[in-house]
C-alpha cells in the first residue's frame, strides 16, 4: 500500500479469490513476457510527504518569483492580484476534482460556471458566443485558423506581425498540419502596416489576424485595418488583453469575427506560463464550428432551469474525424478563476481597473521616457504595457536590474531582430507609483553604468516628457 | 406530504447575473496615485469603449456563497466513487496543491530569464527524465496542454519525421475502440483517419491491420493506439503490431490514456511505440477541474526527437563546474515549432513530480498493480448476480485497470438503456462509469475503479447496481425516470442543441 | 413513491473509526536516519507504552472523502443567512486565511526572540492601538482567548485594582439579560454573582441598580454590561449608571459581544466602561470555526492598566534612532501574571487586523451603521403581517443590530413554540437566530443579521417566517415535527446527558 | 458600500421607509447624544485587498519564520509537518464559518468531528472522558484546578517545578480569582523531587500537577509520584505532549485523574504560539464537572444516529453562575485539525511517529553532548526534547546560530534562573539528521567563538557520546 490506496494484504487475498487467480502477476499475464519491465523504475523510491515539500520547497526557492523580484515584465502574461476569494472557490474539492460534466445532472455547478463565464466574455469582447475555453492564448489562435478554414474553404493567413511572436509560430506549426500558408505583414511605428496588409490580403485569404493591445503595447485601429478582411471575405480574427476591455473598443465592436486570447491575466496567476485558459468569442454565424465545450440553458423534464454541455455535435467523442476541432479536457478550472475574479470585479471596477492601468502605464511611459539613455521605442497609444530603446545591451541593463530586485521588462530582442535594444514594460494595479519611480531610477543607473564601461555615446534626450518619439 | 427535498434541491438556480443589482461591488482598488488624466488624452476617441461590459455587480459575501453553492450541485471525487471509465478518476494529493501554490511557483513569471528560474527548469527537466524513464522512451517534451495536444504534436512530429526523409504519407490508421480525440487529431493535422477493426479478444484485428496497411503503405503515416486499449485490454500482438507500421514506414503512437495500468510493469517505448502521450491529469494525479488544466507531455524516441517542439528544456554542465545547468533550448532547426505559448503548463507539472516523489518507483508500480487488480475484483462483482446475466462483459478475459459491460441483455430484458442505469446510479451516491462507448460495445459502460478506491466503495457499487437490476425487474420505471435526488432531472439536451442559449441576455 | 432524499441524507453516519481497517494509512514518514536503537535502551520499560492507542486506519482518499461528506452536513455562513442573535456571523473575508496562513506568520515560533519576530510584535502592537482607540480606552492587552477569557481577565483586574488600594469586595453585578458567561466568570472569578433587572424600555432597571449597590456599596466590586445589551438595545441611562458605579468604587465592565453596533459611532471608554473585552471572532470577522477559534483582548483604562497580564507587548523608541523596536514586557509588577502560553492567539490577530486595515475608519462605521439598518429593516418586515402578530418584538423601539421577538403568541395562538419554528426554518434553507435566550423573553427569538446581508436576504427570510406561519395556521404539526430535509431530525438530547456517549467504544 | 456590504443607496432608501425613519441617523438617537463620536476613528481609511495583502506580507517577512531558520525551539509548540489535507479540511466554509452546533440537526458535521476528537484524546491519554477542547495548554491547567477545587472541596495545589512555567504562572494567576493556593515543588537531576512532593501534599490538597514529559524533557515517574495524591484524595492532574503518547505510557495508565495538555503538535501549526488547543480528559468520576463543550452519541425521532452538545447542564449558557466553567466559544477548528493529523498518521503512523522521535531526539542528545563546550543538563530519559548546558552566555550563543539560520533552541533561563546556561533543544520529524549535525557544529562553534572572546576556561569534557553527564 501506498498513502494513497488502502488495499490491505487481507483485501488483496479477498479479492484474489473472488478474481479466481494467484497473484496480481496472473493479471499481468496479458502482458507478453519479452514487454514485462521485470526490474524497478529508474526512479527513487516514494518519499514522505514532509520531504516531498522540502524538496520542492528549494527547487521554488531557487526561482526568483514576482514577490521577489518586482515584476515588469508582461508579453501576455500579467503579475495582477489574484483574490482570496478565486484560491478559496477554485479549491473546493467540488470545483477541483470533477470531470468534464458529461453527467449534467449532478454537474450543475460546473455547467452554469460555464454558462456564467461565456456570458462574461461575451460582454467583453462584445460577440455574441463564447465557448467554455480553451488551453491558452497561442494554441487559440491556431484554433481560428482552423475554424477560418472551414468557414471559408480557403487556406491562407494574413498575420500581423504585431501578433504575439508565440502566437505566429504556435499558427505556423498548426498550419503545416493542416496545410495552410501564413503571410506576415510587417509593422510601422509599432503599429500594423495598413497599405502592407490590404495588399496581401486577397480572395484565397481565409483570415486576418491582429492582435490589439499589439505585442508592443500599441492599440491598433482593427476597424481600418479589418476593412481588408472585409472586402475579400476573409474573417478577421482579433487577439486581445482582457484586462484592457473596460477602456478600449472590444474587438466586437470593431468587425472582428473572432475575438481571442490569453485568459492568464483574468484570476489566474503566472505559474511559469500555465495552467490558463484561452478564452475565444465569435459570431452567431460560427456558432457551430467552435472549438471547445459550450454550455447551454435548457429544461428538464419538471421545468426546471438547467444547464448541459450544448452543441455536442462539434465535438470529438461525437463526431470524431468530423470534429470542428479535436479538444477534449480544456481549462474548467481556470475558467472558473476568471470568472470568479470578473464577478469580484464587477462592472465598476473593471472599468476602475482598465483606467488605473491605462493612467499608470501613462505615467510610466513619461517617466522612463525622461530617463537618459532611454526613449520610447514607439509613440502609438498604448494601455498597460509600451516599449522603449535602451542606450546600453539590454540584457545588460536587466542583468542589473534584477541584482536590485526589479525584473525591468520584456527583452524585445527575443523575438525581434528589428528590436534588439527593445524593452517591453507592463505595468499592472500592483505596481505603484513608488516602484514605477524605482524602475526609472534603476534603468538610468544600469544604462549610465553600461554606457559607462562600454563607453557608448550619450544621445540627444528630448527634455520634455511625452514629447519624447523616434 | 412535506417536502424532504433540501431546500438545495428545490431552488431554481439563479446566475451570478441575476444576483447583480447595480452599485455593488466586491473589488476595493488601489488608488491611482498618479495624475487623473482624461482618458482621451491618453487613447484616441474612437477607440474607446462607450459603456463598460455588463459583469456581474455583487459584494464579496454574495460571491462567495453564490459559488459556493453551485459547488455544491457537483458531484466530485473528493466525496464519492467516480469510476468513470477512460478518465483515471485517482485521488489527487492536497501535498500537489499546497506545492503548485508556493509563490517560487505560482508566482513566477513565464519568460523570467532562465538563470533566474533554475528551479522551475530543472523541475521540469526531472519530470522529462521520470517520465521518458516510465514509458522507455529517451526523450520528453512537456510541452502540450492535454492529451489530445499531444496527439496532435505526435502526428506533427510524424508529418516532420517523413518530410525530414523526403517523404509525404497521408492516412493515419487508429482502430474502432479509439477515442474521439484520435481521430479529430488526425484531421486536424491533415491527415485521413482509418479505422482498424478490433478481433473477438478485443485487440486490433490483424488481418484487417495487414490489409489497411497493404492497400497502401507508402500512405501509412502512423498508427495510433491505446495499449491497454479503451476496453481496457493489453494488445496481445503489439509486438507484431509495431513490426508491422514500422515496416511500413509508419510512426507508432501510443495515446497513453491508460498508462494508469502499466506504470512499473511494462513500457511504451519497450513495445516499440516512437511517440507517446501522458495524461498527466489522468495517470499523475493533477485534478481534472471539471474539465481541465491538464498536460498532455509527449515522450519520444530517437529518431523522432530532432522535431520536438521548441523551446526544449536541457541540461548543461556549467564551463566553470559548479553543476548543471539548465535552459530553455531555442535553437532547434527541426522542430516542428512551438504548440503553444511559453513552456507549457508549469503548474501541473509541480503537481505530478510532487506525485511521481511521493509515490516513487515502488509506488508507482504499486499504483499500477492495484488498479489492476480494483479493476478485475469490480469485474468479478459484476459477474456475479443479476449483473452478470444482464450486463455481460465485452470480452471475457482479464482486464487491466478497466473493463466494458454492455447493457444490450438489460436493454433487450428489462428494457432498460445503459442511460438509465447510469442515471439510476446517481440517486445510490455514484458517479456512473462511462457510457456509450468504446462505440463498438451496444449499450457499454465503462468502468475504472482506479487504484485509490477501498474494497468497500467497489463492494458498494457492486450492490448498488444489483439493486437497480432488482427494483428494474419489479419496475423498470423507476430507473427510466430517474434521477428523482438530483437538483435537476433529465435535462433537454436536445433543446439545448436546436436552439442554442449559451449566454445569458442582459 | 421513490424517495427523492439525497443518498446524503440517506446515509446512516459511520465514524472515521468505523472506516478503518488494520494495516491501513494515509502517513509515510520520513526514514530515522539515525540507529534503530530499541526504546527500552532510550526509555526505562516501565515507561513505555505496551500497545499504541487505537487510532483510525484509513488511507489518505477515504480521509479526505470522510471529512468532505461530514462537512456537507453543516449548515455554514459561506452557503447561507446565519442570523444568530449575539454571535455576529459577519463575513469571513478569505484574504484574512491567506495572509494569517503566509509561512511568516504560521510558522513563527511563538518563543522566538523578539529581535526576530519584530514584524509580529508591530502587528500586535498595530492591532492594540486600533482596538483601543474604537474602544476609546488607551490600553490593550490581546492574550485573553475568547470572550468568557476576557471576562474572567477583566475580573481578576477589578479584584487586583481593589487589592492595590487595600480593598477586598465580594460582588459583581450584572443585568438579568446577560450572557451565560457574564455570571459563570463571576464565580470562577471568586465572586458573587447578582442580577440587577431591565426596565420596560429594554434597559438597566435604575431603581433595582440603585438598591443592589445601596446594599453594601463597598462590597460592589463591578457592574457588567453589555451595551447594546442582548436585546439590542443601547443604555439610555449609561452615563448615569457608570456615575453610579463609580461612586460605589466599583469597575465597569464592557462585554464587547455587541461592539459591531457601534464601532466608531460611540465607545465605551467614553461611555465610561473601564474594561472592554472584544470578540474578534464576532466583530472583527474571525471566522467561527464551528465553535472557536476566537479572542478576546481586553481593553482598559489607565488606572487599570499597571494590572494587566504579562506579557505585554511594547513599543520603544530604539537608542540608536533607527525607529521602534517591538517588544514583549515581562517586568509588570502589578500583573495579574499570565492568562495562558505565550502571546495569545496570533492567527487570530493577523486576521482581525486584516479586517481593520480593509476596510479602515470609514468601514468599521460603515459596517456598524450597516448592521443597525439591516436590524431595523428586518424587524420593521417582522413587524408586518402573521409575524407581527404571533412574534411581537420584545421591546418596541429602534434596535441596534439585533432585536428579540416573543414567540409568546404564537405559542398560544398556534401551540407553536419558537423551537418548532426554529426547526422549520431549517427546511427553508436558514440558520434559526438565537432561541430562548435572553432569558426574560419569553420563547425569545434573538435575531442578528448583521452588515453583511443583503436586502434579498432579510426578505426572504421574513417571507420564510411569513410562510412557516401561515402553513401552521392551517396545520401546526407541519413546524411541531419539523425540520424534514436535514440528516437527522430532532435528536434526543435527554437522552444524551442522561446517558452520555461520549466516545466511541472500541 | 464596503466591499462586503450592499446596501446600495436604493436599498437604504426603501429600507429607512420601510422603518418610517429619514436616515440612519435616527436610529442611532438611542445612543445619547455625549456619547456619540461625531468624528472618524483615528485609523487609517480602507485599503484595497492588494494593499493589506503587501502590507501583511511585508510585516510577516520581518519575522523569522521556521522555514527561514532550522526551529529546533519547542518549549511546548512545536515545528511538525502539518500534511495538506489539513488545511484543506479545516478550510472548507463548512467547517470554518459556522459557530458552535446549537442546532444539531444541520450541525451534524461539527458534532461528529467532536465525538471523533474526544474519542482519539480519549485514546491518547487512556482516560475515559474527553471534551471537544478548551483554549490551549496552559490555561486547561487552571480548569483542572477549577475542577478539581469542585471536585475536592478543597483549595490547594501541589505543583511540580517541572510544569511549564506558563502553565503554572496561568494557574497562579486563575488562582488569585478562585481562590486557591499554589505550592511549589521542585525538581532534582530535572525530575520532580518526589520527597518534597510527598511532603508537600496534605488533607487540604485538591490536586497535584504534574507534565511528562516535564518542561526539562524529562519523562517523569508519573504513577510513582502520584502516590501521594491518591493517598491524601487529591486529583492528580498530569500535563502532557500528545506527540509522545505513541511510546510513553499514558497518563491514564499512570493514575491520572485528569490528562491534559497543548494540543498544538496535533495539526496546528505555530503561528506565533495560537490558535491552538487545549485537550483535557479526566475519568468517569468527573465527567459532570468538566469544563467546554462535549459531543454525545445519541437517537433521532426516526431512530437515526446523531450527535449533540451533551451534559449542556454543566454549561455557563444553562447553568450561568452555576456553571463548571465559563468557557464559551473554545476552539473547535483547531482540534479538528488535530483530528485529521491524527486520522493520517493512524494508529501506526502515530506510534512510528513516537519511535522516530525518540530515536532522533537521542541522537541529537548525544551529538550535542559531545560537542566541546556543551553538556548535558540531565540524564533523565527525554522524549523530544533535552536539555544541555553550555560553557558560553547561552544569549550570544544563540544569536551566533541565529546568524548562521538555526534557531537553536529555547533558553531555560527565561524562566529558571537556576538555569541560565540551559538551552532546551526541541526535535520533530521535519528535523533531518543533516540538521541536526548543523546545529551541534553551529553550537560547538559558538561556544568556542565565545569562550575565546570571553576567555571562558575550557572544562574537561567526557569524550564518549552517551556518558556525559554531569
Ligand atoms: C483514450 C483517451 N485518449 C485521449 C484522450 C484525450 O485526452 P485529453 O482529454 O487530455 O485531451 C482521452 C481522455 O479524455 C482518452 O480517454
Ligand atoms: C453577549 C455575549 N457575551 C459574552 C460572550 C462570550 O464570548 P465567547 O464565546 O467569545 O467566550 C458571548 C458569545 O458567545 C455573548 O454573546
Amino acid at each position: 500500500m501506498t498513502r494513497y490506496t488502502s488495499a490491505t494484504p487481507g483485501d488483496r487475498d479477498e479479492m484474489l479469490a473472488a478474481i479466481g487467480v494467484d497473484s496480481v502477476d496472473d493479471l499481468f499475464a496479458q502482458v507478453p513476457e519479452p514487454l514485462r519491465l521485470g526490474k524497478p523504475l529508474a526512479l527513487p523510491l516514494g518519499m514522505s510527504e514532509a520531504e516531498v515539500f522540502e524538496r520542492l520547497s528549494a527547487l521554488a526557492a531557487r526561482n526568483a518569483d514576482a514577490e521577489e523580484q518586482v515584476c515588469f515584465v508582461g508579453a501576455g502574461m500579467y503579475d495582477h492580484y489574484v483574490p482570496a476569494i478565486v484560491d478559496a472557490i477554485t479549491q473546493r474539492s467540488e470545483f477541483l476534482t470533477p470531470y468534464t460534466p458529461y453527467q449534467p445532472e449532478i454537474s450543475q455547478g460546473g455547467l452554469q460556471v460555464m454558462f456564467e463565464f461565456q456570458t462574461a466574455m461575451s460582454e467583453l469582447t462584445a460577440l455574441p458566443i463564447s465557448n467554455a475555453g480553451l488551453y491558452e492564448g497561442p494554441s487559440s489562435v491556431a484554433s481560428a485558423g482552423y475554424l477560418a478554414m472551414a468557414a471559408t474553404g480557403r487556406k491562407r493567413f494574413v498575420v500581423s506581425r504585431g501578433l504575439h511572436p508565440h502566437s505566429r509560430e504556435t499558427l505556423e506549426t498548426y498550419a503545416v498540419g493542416y496545410g495552410a500558408e501564413v503571410v506576415e505583414v510587417g509593422l510601422r511605428d509599432a503599429e500594423t502596416d495598413a497599405e502592407a496588409l490590404a495588399a496581401a490580403v486577397d480572395g484565397e485569404t481565409a483570415a486576418v489576424f491582429l492582435q490589439s493591445p499589439n505585442f508592443l503595447g500599441a492599440v491598433e485601429r482593427v476597424e481600418a485595418l479589418g476593412a481588408a478582411a472585409k472586402e475579400h471575405g476573409a474573417l478577421l480574427v482579433v487577439a486581445t488583453d482582457p484586462m484592457t476591455l473596460g477602456v478600449l473598443k472590444p474587438p466586437g465592436e470593431q468587425g472582428a469575427d473572432i475575438a481571442l486570447g490569453e485568459g492568464q491575466p483574468l484570476g489566474n496567476r503566472l505559474d511559469f506560463g500555465g495552467p490558463s485558459f484561452g478564452f475565444f468569442c465569435a459570431t452567431e454565424e460560427q456558432i457551430r464550428r467552435m472549438p471547445g465545450r459550450i454550455a447551454g440553458e435548457t429544461d428538464d423534464v419538471d421545468g426546471r432551469r438547467g444547464f448541459v454541455l450544448a452543441l455536442q455535435t462539434r465535438e470529438q467523442h461525437i463526431r470524431r474525424e468530423k470534429a470542428t476541432h479535436n479538444i477534449c479536457t480544456a481549462q474548467a478550472l481556470n475558467a472558473l478563476a476568471a470568472m470568479v475574479h470578473l464577478a469580484w470585479l464587477g462592472r465598476g471596477g473593471y472599468r476602475e481597473l482598465g483606467e488605473l492601468l491605462l493612467r499608470r502605464t501613462a505615467y510610466a511611459r513619461e517617466r522612463l521616457a525622461a530617463v537618459e539613455g532611454v526613449e520610447l521605442l514607439h509613440g502609438a497609444p498604448v494601455a498597460r504595457e509600451f516599449a522603449v530603446r535602451l542606450d546600453a545591451p539590454v540584457d545588460r541593463v536587466l542583468e542589473r536590474c534584477a541584482e536590485r530586485g526589479i525584473a525591468a521588462g520584456y527583452p524585445l530582442g527575443r523575438d525581434y531582430t528589428e528590436y534588439e535594444d527593445g524593452l517591453l514594460v507592463a505595468i499592472t494595479e500592483r505596481r505603484t507609483k513608488a516602484q514605477i519611480d524605482d524602475l526609472a531610477e534603476a534603468l538610468g543607473a544600469a544604462v549610465a553604468a553600461e554606457a559607462g564601461e562600454f563607453g557608448i555615446t550619450e544621445m540627444q534626450k528630448s527634455p520634455v516628457p511625452g514629447e519624447a518619439s523616434r | 406530504m412535506i417536502a424532504t427535498e433540501t431546500p438545495m434541491q428545490r431552488e431554481r438556480t439563479q446566475t451570478i447575473y441575476e444576483k447583480s443589482k447595480s452599485g455593488r461591488r466586491a473589488a476595493v482598488l488601489p488608488a491611482a496615485e498618479v495624475p487623473e488624466r482624461p482618458l482621451e488624452e491618453l487613447i484616441p476617441a474612437e477607440l474607446l469603449r462607450a459603456e463598460p461590459p455588463c459583469l456581474p455587480e455583487v459584494a464579496e459575501p454574495e460571491i462567495v456563497r453564490h459559488y459556493n453553492r453551485l459547488s455544491r450541485r457537483n458531484f466530485d471525487l473528493d466525496t464519492g466513487f467516480y469510476p468513470l471509465g477512460s478518465c483515471t478518476m485517482k485521488h489527487n494529493p492536497r501535498l500537489n496543491e499546497r506545492v503548485a501554490a508556493l509563490p517560487g511557483h505560482a508566482r513566477l513569471h513565464p519568460a523570467q530569464d532562465p538563470k533566474r528560474a533554475q528551479g522551475a527548469l530543472e523541475l521540469m527537466w526531472l519530470l522529462q527524465e521520470s517520465l521518458g524513464e516510465i514509458c522507455g522512451l529517451p526523450h520528453v517534451s512537456l510541452q502540450p496542454s492535454a492529451g489530445s495536444h499531444g496527439e496532435l504534436a505526435g502526428l506533427l512530429l510524424t508529418r516532420a519525421f517523413h518530410a525530414d526523409r523526403g517523404e509525404e504519407r497521408t492516412k493515419v490508421l487508429a482502430p474502432d475502440t479509439s477515442h474521439g480525440t484520435n481521430p479529430a487529431s488526425v484531421t486536424m493535422a491533415g491527415y485521413e483517419a482509418v479505422k482498424v477493426a478490433t478481433n473477438e479478444r478485443g485487440g486490433v484485428e490483424m488481418d484487417d491491420l495487414r490489409a489497411k496497411i497493404d492497400e497502401d503503405p507508402d500512405q501509412v503515416a502512423c498508427l495510433m493506439l491505446t495499449n491497454p486499449n479503451t476496453l481496457g485490454l493489453f494488445d496481445e500482438n503489439i509486438a507484431e503490431i509495431a513490426a508491422l507500421i514500422h515496416e511500413a514506414g509508419g510512426t507508432l503512437y501510443y495515446d497513453g490514456a491508460n498508462l494508469n495500468a502499466v506504470m512499473g510493469h511494462s513500457r511504451p517505448g519497450d513495445m516499440g511505440f516512437d511517440i507517446v502521450h501522458v495524461n498527466l491529469h489522468k495517470s499523475f494525479s493533477q485534478p481534472h477541474g471539471g474539465g481541465g488544466p491538464g498536460a498532455g507531455p509527449i515522450a519520444v524516441s530517437e529518431r523522432i526527437e530532432p522535431f520536438l517542439p521548441r523551446p526544449q528544456v536541457v541540461r548543461r554542465q556549467d564551463g566553470n563546474g559548479s553543476g548543471p545547468v539548465f535552459g530553455l533550448d531555442l535553437d532547434r532547426p527541426k522542430s516542428i515549432g512551438r504548440l503553444r505559448g511559453f513552456q507549457g503548463n508549469f503548474g501541473v507539472f509541480v503537481r505530478s513530480y510532487a506525485y511521481i516523489l511521493s509515490l516513487g518507483a515502488d509506488g508507482l508500480a504499486e499504483a499500477s498493480e492495484t488498479a489492476v487488480l480494483n479493476a478485475n475484483y469490480l469485474k468479478a462483482r459484476l459477474a456475479e448476480g443479476r449483473a452478470g446475466k444482464r450486463l455481460p462483459v465485452a470480452f471475457d478475459r482479464h482486464c487491466m485497470h478497466e473493463f466494458v459491460l454492455s447493457g444490450k441483455p438489460m436493454k433487450k430484458e428489462l428494457g432498460l438503456a445503459t442511460l438509465d442505469l447510469a442515471k439510476r446510479l446517481l440517486d445510490y451516491g455514484f458517479h456512473p462509469p462511462t457510457v456509450y462507448f468504446p462505440l463498438l460495445v451496444e449499450e457499454a459502460l465503462m468502468i475504472e475503479p482506479t487504484e485509490t478506491e477501498t474494497k468497500e466503495s467497489l463492494d458498494a457499487f457492486a450492490e448498488a447496481i444489483e439493486r437497480i437490476l432488482a427494483e428494474a425487474e419489479q419496475d423498470p420505471e423507476v430507473a427510466k425516470s430517474a434521477p428523482y435526488t438530483t437538483p435537476v432531472r433529465r435535462l433537454d439536451e436536445v433543446k439545448a442543441t436546436r436552439r442554442p442559449v449559451v449566454r445569458q441576455p442582459l
